[in-house]
């Protein structure tokens, strides 16, 4: 059967390129760039190229990089490593209410340590609004954390208005940049970024290895105690063969930009044009103009989510659900119904996220099979016009 | 995730549709979780002539309904009363234990269907 | 030049067959196991099947592995999990003095969150006395870890020995067995262990995974805070080409173990026995018999280790030392300290840690080499007989 992948905000397949040169690093220059010898030191240059690579990814400088196991654990290193540091400055933080869990959660755990916590409302298109921030700034706050796109429905943030106040204030910024890296401009200087989370894994880079930039000056805890890696920031052997590839990505990402946001951007306005045209009593959620240009996400009123995956799934197609029974919760996504949906409408949402191979015939097999299943489920809704 | 015969009870459910005039209807679930199941009886002399469902949910809520359907059309009253969700999960070969809670409900919308026939009957 | 590895100690290549699979891992099975489409679900069967087999090579059960990215992180999660989950219960944890820094360095972050941490001696072997574990114990004693090999002499501590009096104390024992699995047979209920560390790039499998072992009802909590994954105890998306590989890693080490302890065990006696009769003024570090088969650690009397180390280097070796100057540190190994070393003899180390692709050959060219380099050292020293 023909498969068809919609699920690249999920994660991505690793570039072609970025495997071989993993492959490399595993059986060949498999050596601890702790060790002195030249197996040591071959790697130990490998590893300081990826780290250039990625600060050019993102304007920074390479020894503002710090190599993670994935964007959770760069979160988790932001927000309890600048609390645990500036406990004395202060004890307040600022987050949205759309986060992913890898921050939220986290800020749920710093309140028990006696943090205390503002979360953000969103609009109806999921952006935070700038004056909410404003306001919400006491003189206890220490950091603001606002994601610079969402993974569920693709909004991009006023992350450049944000920064600007941060600064002017002189809080830290944080921005859990995973959806974004690799796949839209990012400038840390241009947007006052001091704190950065990305992941390999959603931008044709590997699993298990990520990033957190941290802005020169920043006060901040190690995360993990044990040897002297980076820079005794964060111990643990080097995962050498999964920077390196993370080195790669970025590299291909900063020079392929233009030309795959163009790609997926018009596949993108495809889909949402012919979904629109075929299919009535759907909302579009996510704002309209201001998201990720591979992010479709709409709801299909009287329809669960999971079914529509699982019918999806059958026609060979991958792809995403904001329904609560794709997740073994009880509710459904915390962004949509922070967005203002209603319990039913959030349950009915898809998330159809596009990359680099997709093509048009995709999308047209696409809008061919996922009318007659909307409709075919909804014969069976007791809900609406059914 | 789902055995075969939840996913051939999802791909083809049996008895979808309503019931014109039906003698008992019952509905259960919230929106809240995501499943809202509705049973439609035809009962003649005590029996079970035509059962119906309309379900929104995820596969095991359908697959559940389809399944409730099947094994109450000709059945008495009294025996569709004895089916538990549990007997429902077991004809299907079980479900994934998140989903033993949340959407095996079909069961309870039969007992709701029956109820309202009784009500309707004034028993 | 002929090339050398004798650092097997310090990481290992990756096993052929495990990069195979991992590549196949990362461009076709690329899925994220949390996704209930096809390409999810059978990453999610190969990540529990990976979890059948770590916990099949340590006698445990599948549900009791819980992945990391590495033998840090599975340290740092062992100790400071059980220490926020049984604080109420005491404060007290029992160490030894030359455990990796992963250990010490937490025990250190503990004291200084209010912990009180007792760092066992050694003897002149590097040995823990099972009396003195006893003796440390007391009423608010939560938690003994002791490592199950040192990585630097290659001792093998008296596990099962330890485990029996935690037990009989229930008091919870977490060993770092980073060094051992892999290489030496574990039975984690036969050693009454409540809680191991493990690392992939130490036995053949890819760096950057590890697991930590937690015995089914031992109070700690999650180290990472998001998704729910690990079942809530570990957040991130699973890097599942790593985890894949170290399953498979852990199949092969069990599959041949016996073999390459043979194989290893042999080599590294023909590797003593030369060096001893060849070299004069060495002292063979370690336990004489109750050491990991691949190690290999002398003190070279009157010569420093970087000199050593970077003389082997230029000769095509790879070996390590635990000489200050290789760790960036001032200090020589604590490890060679505690057992009573003096700092020029502890400058003076050189570890050779063998593994299965090293042969006969390899070990009669180090034994060719090495004379001649410990030779024209001591004759530019200015200590000892020179
Ligand atoms: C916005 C966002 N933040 C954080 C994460 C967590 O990253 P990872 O799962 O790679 O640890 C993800 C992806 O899962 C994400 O989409
Ligand atoms: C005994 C021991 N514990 C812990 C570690 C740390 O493991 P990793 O560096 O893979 O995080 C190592 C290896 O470096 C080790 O030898
Ligand atoms: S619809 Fe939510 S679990 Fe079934
Ligand atoms: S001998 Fe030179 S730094 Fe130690």
């Amino acid at each position: 059967m023909k498969r068809v992948y919609f699920d690249h905000s999920a994660t991505t397949p690793v570039d072609s390129e970025v495997a071989k040169l993993i492959l490399e690093y595993m059986t060949d220059k498999f050596g601890n760039p702790s060790s002195i010898h030249s197996f040591g030191r071959e790697v130990r240059k490998s590893v300081e190229e990826a780290r250039d690579k990625v600060a050019a990814l993102i304007g920074a400088q390479a020894k503002e990089i710090f190599f993670t196991s994935g964007g959770t654990e760069a979160d988790n290193w932001a927000l309890k490593g600048i609390a645990a540091a500036n406990r004395k400055k202060g004890n307040h933080i600022i987050t949205s209410s759309i986060e992913h869990h890898a921050i939220l959660h986290t800020c749920e755990y710093l309140e028990k340590q006696g943090f205390s916590v503002t979360y953000l409302p969103v609009d109806e298109n999921a952006r935070v609004n700038v004056e909410d921030v404003k306001k919400a700034i006491t003189d206890q706050t220490i950091l603001i954390s606002v994601m610079f796109a969402n993974n569920e429905v693709g909004t991009i943030q006023p992350i450049k208005e944000i920064g600007k106040i941060a600064k002017e204030k002189g809080i830290y910024f944080h921005t859990d940049a995973v959806q974004a890296v690799g796949h839209y401009p990012i400038d840390v200087n241009e947007y006052n970024i001091d704190l950065l989370t990305l992941a390999g894994h959603k931008f044709y880079g590997p699993k298990g290895v990520g990033a957190l930039y941290i802005r020169r000056g920043v006060k901040i805890t190690s995360f993990q105690q044990g040897g002297a890696q980076e820079r005794t920031m964060r111990a643990g052997t080097e995962n050498v063969p999964g920077i390196v590839g993370l080195g790669k990505a970025a590299e291909i990402a900063k020079l392929n930009m233009e030309k795959e946001i163009a790609h997926v951007r018009t596949l993108k306005n495809k889909l949402i044009k012919g979904i629109t045209e075929k299919i009535p009593d759907i909302k579009l959620n996510g704002h309209p103009e201001l998201r990720m240009p591979g992010n479709v996400n709409f709801s299909f009123l009287y329809v669960e989510g999971e079914s529509l995956l699982l019918n999806l799934d059958l026609k060979g197609i991958a792809a995403s659900s904001g329904s609560a029974c794709t997740s073994g919760s009880l509710d459904p996504s915390h962004v949509l119904l922070s967005m203002g949906l209603t319990h039913e409408v959030a349950h009915g949402s898809l998330r159809l996220s596009l990359g680099r191979g997709n093509t048009e015939e995709e999308i047209d097999y696409c809008l061919e099979v996922l009318p007659e299943i909307v409709a075919r489920l909804r014969s069976m809704s007791p809900l609406g016009a059914g | 995730m789902y055995t075969d015969k939840v996913m051939d009870h999802f791909t083809n459910p049996r008895n979808v549709g309503e019931i014109k005039n039906a003698s008992g209807i019952g509905e259960v679930g919230n929106a809240k979780c995501g499943d809202i199941m509705r049973i439609y009886l035809d009962v003649e002399d005590d029996i079970i002539k035509d059962v119906k469902f309309k379900t929104f949910g995820c596969g095991a809520a359908i697959a559940t309904s389809s399944m409730v359907t099947e094994l109450v059309k000709g059945k008495t009253l009294d025996e569709a009363l004895k089916i538990s969700n549990e007997a429902v999960a077991e004809a299907l070969d079980g479900l994934p234990p998140a989903k033993m809670h949340c959407s095996n409900l079909a069961a309870d919308a039969l007992h709701e269907a029956i109820k309202d026939y009784m009500q309707k009957k004034g028993k």
